[in-house]
Formats: C-alpha cells, structure tokens, sequence
C-alpha cells in the first residue's frame, strides 16, 4: 500500500490502533501484532497512588510509536497540560487531541479544540484533533496548524460504522492535511468504506478491543484498510438503479 | 495543624522536600514514562530535584495507559 | 482463511470471479492474477460464423476452475440446454444457474428457476443457482438440490451493494447450504459486508472489471473478502447509539 | 428449391453431411471448449461423426466467452 | 386526495387498515374512526368451543368494509379453504391472500402463493396477495389475475419501514394493476415514503395497534398517506450532494 | 396539532417556509396558502439601483409573519449589519441567523455563528441560529442566548433529507430550546421524520419552490408536519428484525 | 365404542344429525358472520339444515377476528 | 476631480445632501420595508432626513426578497 504521510513522517501503515479496554495485556500484544499499526494511542493519566506498576512504556515502547491522547479532558486547560506530560512522559511531540464536550456521545467542543490546537501548535506539538464530522470546522483546524484532522465515523465505541459519508467525502475533498477516521468504527466493512471515501488512513480501538476474538479482528482491520485503499485507488464503478449484465447479450442460443 | 499537599487528587502531609523526594517515595526513581506537574505546570524530569514542594502544592504525576 | 466446502469440493479461496466486460484479455489475466478467485465464471454463446478463434478455455482453463453459466436466459428449456452445453464444453458437472424474469433488473424468475434447478440436479448437475433475496426460495432452492444458493445484494452490475442486510442474514441462518453473495458488488467494502453478515462467499464480475484499474480493485476485493470472513469470526461488538469511551474514565488530571 | 439448415440462428445451404463435417468446415476439428445441438439436443463430440444432418435442422454451435 | 380504484370499485381512501393486536374494542374503533381506512382486514378463525361470542362483524360490519385474510396459512389448501370460510362468512369476494413460508419473518412461500391465486382468481374472487418486494413475482402475479400487487417493505410488525425502496419502485413501474405497501410500517414517515415510491396506497395493522396511542398513531398514519401521496404527485426535487441556495446569491451587502 | 412556543411566541402551526427561489410570485403565494407556515423567511437584499419595485413585504406582510434571515453572510461583520437592517425594514425583532462558512455545502461556520448569536442576543434580538447536527454546538448556542436551535439535515437544497437521525435526536434529547430541522428536506416524509425525531418544527424551501408542482408539495409539507408530530406524541413501535403477526396464531383451520 | 366427530381440531361424541344441530347446540342460529366447513369442504348457509353429519366427520366452524 | 458616494457596491457622484434626498431620488419616500446603512451602520427611517451624505460615504439601500 502506499505510504501516508503525516508532519512529514511517513508512515508504513494506514491503520492506527488504540490500545484501551482489551481484556488483558497479551490480547493486546498479540492484537497489535496482528493489526500492524503504524501508530498506537495511550492515555495519560494519574499513577495509582499504591506505587509504580509497570508502564505501557516498557511494553510497546520500543515495537511501537506511540501517540498520547487529551481522552476525557473538558477544557482547553487541562487538554493543554495533558498534552505537555504526554510529551514528557513519552517523548513525542505528537498529540492526538481530544476535547470532549458532551460526556454521553464523546462528542467534541470545537470551539475549545480550536484554541487548543492553536495553543499546542505554537508550542511546537505535532497536533492530530479528535473532530466532528463539519468540512468547515476541520478546513479551521487545518489553517490554525493541524498536521492532520481526525473526524467522527459515529460516536466512539457506538460501532455505528460512518453515519454521514457526504461529510466525510466533503471534509476529504477539501482539507489541506491528511484526514482520519477517528471513532465510530465497528467492523472490517466500515474501516474499508473510511478509506473509499478517501480518507488517508483510520484510527480505530472499541472494534478490536471489544471484540470477541480481538487478535482475529484486528487481523481483519488491517486487510480491510488495505482493502479500501486499494479499491479508492482503483476507482469504483458508479451506482445505477437498474442492471448491467456481464455477460454477453448476443449470441445466445434459440435465437 | 499540619502542612499538606494535594497529589494526584488526594490530600496528604507534607513530608517530601522536592518532587524528586516525592517520587523517590512512591518508588519512582528513573523518569521514563512519568510526567509531573506543580501547580498546573510541567515539571521536566531534569527539573525533579530542584523543584521545592511547599504547602498547599497541587502535584499530578502521570504515566502513559491503554487509551484510544 | 478457513476454507469452503461445496458440494463436497474444497474452494481455496471464497472470491469467485466473472470474466466479462474487461477491457481487454490482458486484463482480464491480470485481475484473475491479482483476485485469486478459486472458481472463475464464464458464459456460452454461439461462435462467430466467421469461424473459430482462440478459446477462453485454452487461456484460462489450466489456471483456473471455470464456472458456465446461462445467463440470460429466460426460459427452463434455453437455461437447461445452455447448461448441458456448458458441461460439454468445459467438461465440469458444476453450473451457475441464472433464469432472468426481468431484462431491466436482471432479478431471477424464482418459478423456472425451482424448476431448472431440479431439473438440473436429477440430470447430475452442481446447480449453483442465482436468485433473488427471498429467505423462503432460498430455502426451496437448497431442498431441490441445490449446491449453494447465490442471493443477490442489488441489481447485477448496480453498485449498489447490499440493499437488504436484513434478508441475507436470514437467508444465512436459515439456508443448509453455503450462500454466496452475487451481483450488485460495486466496491470492496460491499464485498465485505457480504462476509461480515455471514455469506460463505462472494462472486462478482463488473465491479473489478469495470473499475477505472481493474487489477487494482481485484486485489482490493481480494483483501475485502479476508477482512469480511475474519471479522465475523471474529464477532463483531454490538451497535449502541450513545458512545462507549475507550480510555478510562478515571485518573484525569485535575480532578 | 435447396434443402437448408440452421446454424446459429443462420438459414444456410444443407452442404454437410455430418455435425463432424459442419464443424471441419468451420475449422473445428478438436472438440476441446465446443458444444453442440441438433434440435435442442445435446451432441456430444463422441457422436459428431455419426450424427447425420438433414433439410430443416437447426444446429447450435457453442463455446466460452467472457461472462458473470 | 385522488381516488384509488381496485378490480373496478372506488377506494375513498388510500389506508388500509388491519383490526388485530389492539389494547380492547374500544381503542380498534377510535382508531379506525381516525385512520378511516377504505377497507379493514380481519382473520378467520375457529370460533372458541365454548361457544358463539359478538362477531367483529357485528362491530365494524356497517362501518368499513372487511377484507379477510388467509393470515398464517402455509399450504394452498388451507389458505383456499380459509378464502372461502371468509367469503361465506363476509359475504365479500375480496381476499387479502397469505401463504407463509417462514414462521419466524412471515415471508411468503411465492410459488404457493401464484397457485392460490390462480385457483381463487378461478373462483370468482377478488385477490390481493401479500408478496415479497420481488418485480418479477409482483408481475407474475398480476398475470395470473391478482386484482392489486401487497408487497412487504419489512417483515409484518418489524417496523424497519421500507428496506429496499429500489425494489418497490421497479414493482410500481412495471405492475399493471395497483401496488399497495403491506407489511414493515413502523411510523407515518414509513407510510408517506410508501406512496412518495408509487404505490398506490398503504395496508398497516401493528404500527398503529401496539403504538403507545393508536388512535393518535392512526391519524398520523391517515395523514402520512394523504401527504406521501400528495408529495408523489407534486415531484420531488432531485437528490443533490452539495448545496443549492434558497437565497439570492447577488445583492449581499458589503461586496 | 399542539401549539409551539418560541421567545414565548405561540405559533399555530410548526412548518415554516422560505419565500426564494418560486417560479413566480403567484405559485408562492399558492404555495404558502396550501402550506399554513407559522413563519416565513426572507432574505435581505440590495434594492435594484433602477429603482424601487413592490415590496415582499406588501405582498405577503399582512397575511404571515417574516423572519428575515443573513442568508450567505460569512462574517460576523455582514451577518450583524444584515440582522440590524432586516430588523428595520421589517420591524422585527426575530431573525433567522445564517453564516455560512463554506459555500459549496452551505455549513455554517459555529464559531462565528456563536459570536454573532451572543452579539444580537445582547442587542436584543430573538435569534434562530441555522447550524450543523453537532449536538455540543447546539447546546452552546442555546447557552449564549439562541431561542431555538435550527441544525440541517443535509445541505441546503440537497434534498437529501435527514442523514444523521442520531445527532438530531441526540440534539433534541439535550436541547433547552426548541429545535426546528432546516435544510435537507427533500420530500414530504423527511418532515415527517424530522418530527418524528423529535423536532419542534420544520423550516424549508427548495422542496416546495422547486417541485414540479410547488402548490402540491406545500400541502404535503403540511399534512406531512402533522402527521410526524402525532406519531412522535403516539410513540411508536420498537423496531425488530423478525416478524410480529399481526393475525391470532391459533384457531387456524386444518390445526 | 361411540362415534366421533372432529369440530374444530377437538373429538367429541356425534351428538348432532346436521351441521344446523351442531351449530345450534353452540348457540348458533343466524349465518351472519360464521362459516362451516365438513371435510375440507364449504357448507353454505343455505345447507346446514341439509348435511347430515357422520363418524369420523371433520368440522370447522369460523369466524372473523381480529387480524391484519 | 468630483466627489463620489458609494451606494450599493457602486460609485456615483455625491448628488444628495442627505439619506432622504439619496432615497428620494430614487423614488423611496415611506420607510415600509426599506433599512439603510451608511459606512456600515445603520440609520433609522427616523434620521433619514437628518444624516448629512459626504463624499466617500458606503451606503447600503436594502429590501426584502424571497429566500430560505
């Protein structure tokens, strides 16, 4: 397939992984592997106040890149510091942005995520925004210094697959940076039609995770992204209401 | 009454001098992976033992979790 | 890919292929090349009176199984006679079974077809019959005999995908015989749906050879059919309309 | 008036005698990828020769072609 | 609203109305004073043997015209027999045919279904058969003497609405005699969309006896009907997927 | 119908209509006569430089209220100026506010819409913000003052009616304010869904101005308004993949 | 042993000469809005008084309910 | 050179002492329906006599028409 590139990085794969909610620290692993993310999300959050366990750090650090997400925070405060002790904390200047407004559909605030992104832009981040669905909020994005934009399929975890694919076609048609699906993903037909739409590369988590054999999911995830950028390449056949036979419609016989 | 300080959320006596000592207490020796603030700004790891607490300090001290 | 037995033959791969309206025979080998189909359909028509040119069969026939079909065909007695003819010449039992009621929409005439299918079957055929998205023909068409019953998603060659999920779930929960998904394919994420609901296979023909790059879009719907088949073993999460947050709730900053 | 045949959906001059002679006179001499009727029936290549043609016939002589 | 004529006899309304699964009496009669359907359904069933209740005839008899069902039936000689206890019951030559093939989505069996109603067509009498959203079977049926084509939208009481509107709109443009919708409204707009794809009018039973309120659900259904059909006549506006200003696009102040 | 309050406004009915784009000004006049909007919108224009021609607001003053809108305004600048003199030339203090941030697909630009929304609230104004189907952005916009919140369903003119039930009903289960769908409306059972979801009211344009028969659309717009609000206040049934007969399953014949 | 009949799915003794008796033994005078079948066939109104009913009899007796 | 107003995104000459006689002269003499803005803010009917024109001015002369 290929290759995305994002900030001026390229990177191998299009399909980037979350790495929450699996139902162990091997299916994990072993889903990662499978699934070959060329980027993989973490949380930051507070260490649990009985001590030092051993960190995702240790764990992935070294197979794969990591990128730190704001998930949760409600404003462009503790968005903006969440971002900084990621950098820290993982050495990375990139940062998937979250601004969450709405606790119930994970919607975003994008009035905050605008000032934040700007914020962390001018703070030398690498800024990848979690965004709705709205060509005219992620053409913003774009032109405070978004390296890429992130827009909503559904809401995160709901598995509704993508909702509006006239959004998402419209957003893909008209931002300067790399467009991601981000949320909403359920199953392989939903990652695929992402990348038909256009869009450079799906960043999914819930649909493995969640999964009832999340290693075989995840296997699924990464043939169908390759699956949908390739069909976006090869440029599919336009949709009509009546039939087209295949076949030839001469020559048959009792003519 | 006692000095205290407030990490990660809970109330607690003051008994480190730095954050380095803070950390040191919690088993947290080598910064790979954690992250810390003072007052709603970073300290960098560099900065761990120069960094004084004093009461009333507010004291994040994160690491990285699974997350999407 | 776990493999798919019909009629008691192992199928390697569950992505059959037609083999008309390519823009030329080049491409034609090319996709067939990049689709790995494990059965490739064909049709049977009456040579050229101007005499005998090179044979389908000696291009494709050593490479690929080759599936006759009777499309077009709008009576029992044409479909049955199109069928003997099609054993004779490509010495194979096994025939895709079409009874056109409907030129516009190509829809099966579900009537002859029962008919010819049993007809088909006495006369040691492996009837592989195309019909509509009827759970209950279905049912009758895998009680006559036949080997798999082939549903269609939408109108053959309308790019529609897979207007009635609903239906092709049913037909797969209810059908003792495998069901593979045939016509209205237009892009890799229909192909994969197609699996995701259940379908043992897909079979299609003007979405790979009408694609802008037809080479590209069979590899694309090779990778779909993978990803669809995983992904429902794997088992999907369920849909919910509000979010499912996939990083913890707990330990933010600031709280 | 002459006696004719068939073929194809094409009123043509009886000139064979045999399907296997029809066939050589289109070229087809090995059965490899064709099938014919006589009359809507099937004449396997094994009968070619001895199947006789005679004044009203009506002969199909098929092969493959691209198809879905 | 233009009238609707079936087998020659005038339909002042386009609603048809089914009389099972309500709360009590009391609430079918609101609701049907509300919805005022051209024709009421009812099943025939064995009377309870411990004797002779008040027949819905008695209630509706002088109000609305029934129309008995062969509801449940699976073989031709039931539903036969059933026309006929119906007819001599009614004393009406109008029969809402069902043949189910499948308990659990009440499909019907096509084949059975195109038998019975040639052999009641026979009889002398007026047939509706409930069918699949099949063109080829609707035409068949047709053929054989049906007075009016009822195909499914969704399994009956599914409330999925109409799952594949191509479908019905290819029945509508190649029946010759009336398309009445029947099974799968779960609301008005189901209702509405029915008559804005072409049929010539709506049969509905469970949207409007399991509503929260029925008598309120059956106006709005009565409405639905008269505005899809209204909506139909007046020609939509074509699909578009970008904008088209409602609003003058010169004279802005400021340019 | 159950009245609406806007701004502590009663309103007859919950359709409004757009006065742009009629083939004539006697259609829409016919239009509005067949339709009972409660409201109806006007844009604001420069007068032709030849000279002052009749007013709309002779022509339609006295029979309808009008709210003037900033249609095609793209800043807060334009926007503020265009309501001010909409308030003057139609002594009105309601205004439908649009600022429009991306011309092709007709979005708004939210964070603009919020300034000016605050900024004409603070001046007195009754506001009706047209803006996306983001369930944050709604909330926001109700929060600086907005008497209602007006999302699309898809863009303006598009015809494709609601594409995201979800965020509307998502909006409408969170919003303070009453929530009018604009934009997107299509046909007559889009309004009626609209309704169904959960909407206050309608407001459309294109629809009934470019309908082959604007008169007859007006009415279905109407009927279909009502129909959508009765089986919203009925509560309709759940949706299920298999059937529900409607018919008693016992005492069937032949048992 | 007695002789049966089968009304509608359930044996019980032959207790009525004609398909009226048995009708009339369940209240049912008038036609209106019931119908009867005997072994598979219709009986109308008009010959209820006139079908003798015999062992081994299959009756059916209907009527509308609600349905949709 | 001549003073110029600009009225309606178009250049003319400065030919009215003030909005009154701008809108006379273009035959608006009642305010019904008509708003005006003069360097873009807006002059109520009630001062249209009393705003002095000067060249330069951007003048606004609006009115409704139909739209959505």
């Amino acid at each position: 397939m290929d290759a995305l590139t994002i900030a001026g990085r390229a990177l191998g794969s299009r399909l980037f992984m979350g790495s929450g909610g699996y139902p162990n620290q091997q299916v994990l692993l072993d889903s990662l592997t499978a699934g070959e993310p060329s980027l993989v999300t973490v949380a930051i959050r507070r260490i649990s106040l009985e001590g030092y366990a051993e960190s995702l750090l240790d764990v992935l650090g070294d197979r794969y890149a990591l990128l730190p997400n704001t998930a949760g925070c409600m404003t462009v405060k503790d968005a903006v510091l969440t971002a900084e002790l990621g950098r820290e904390a993982l050495q990375t200047h990139w940062v998937k942005l979250e601004l969450i407004g709405d606790r119930e559909t994970q919607y975003p605030d994008v009035i905050q995520l605008l000032e934040a992104t700007e914020t962390l832009v001018a703070a030398g981040f690498i800024v990848l925004p979690y965004c709705n669905d709205d060509p005219v909020t992620c053409r913003k994005l774009a032109d405070v210094g978004a390296a890429a934009v992130m827009p909503l399929g559904s809401p995160i975890g709901s598995g509704l697959g993508i909702v509006n694919p006239h959004a998402i076609e419209r957003i893909v048609a008209t931002s300067p940076v790399p467009v991601i699906l981000d949320a909403g993903v359920g199953t392989a037909s939903d990652a695929a039609l992402a990348m038909e739409l256009g869009c450079d590369g799906v960043l999914l988590n819930t649909a493995v995770a969640r999964a009832r054999d999340p290693r075989r999911m995840a296997a699924a995830m990464r043939a169908a992204v390759v699956a949908g950028r390739e069909a976006r390449l090869a440029g599919r056949i336009p949709r009509r209401t009546l039939a087209e036979p295949s076949s030839p419609q001469l020559g048959l016989i009792g003519g | 009454m006692n000095a205290t300080i407030r990490v990660n959320g809970t109330e607690e006596p003051l008994a480190a001098a730095t954050v380095a000592e803070l950390l040191a207490a919690r088993g947290i020796s080598r910064p790979r992976g954690v992250a810390v603030a003072v007052n709603g700004a970073l300290v960098t790891a560099r900065n761990w033992a120069a960094v004084a607490l004093a009461a009333g300090d507010t004291i994040e001290i994160v690491k990285p979790f699974g997350g999407g």
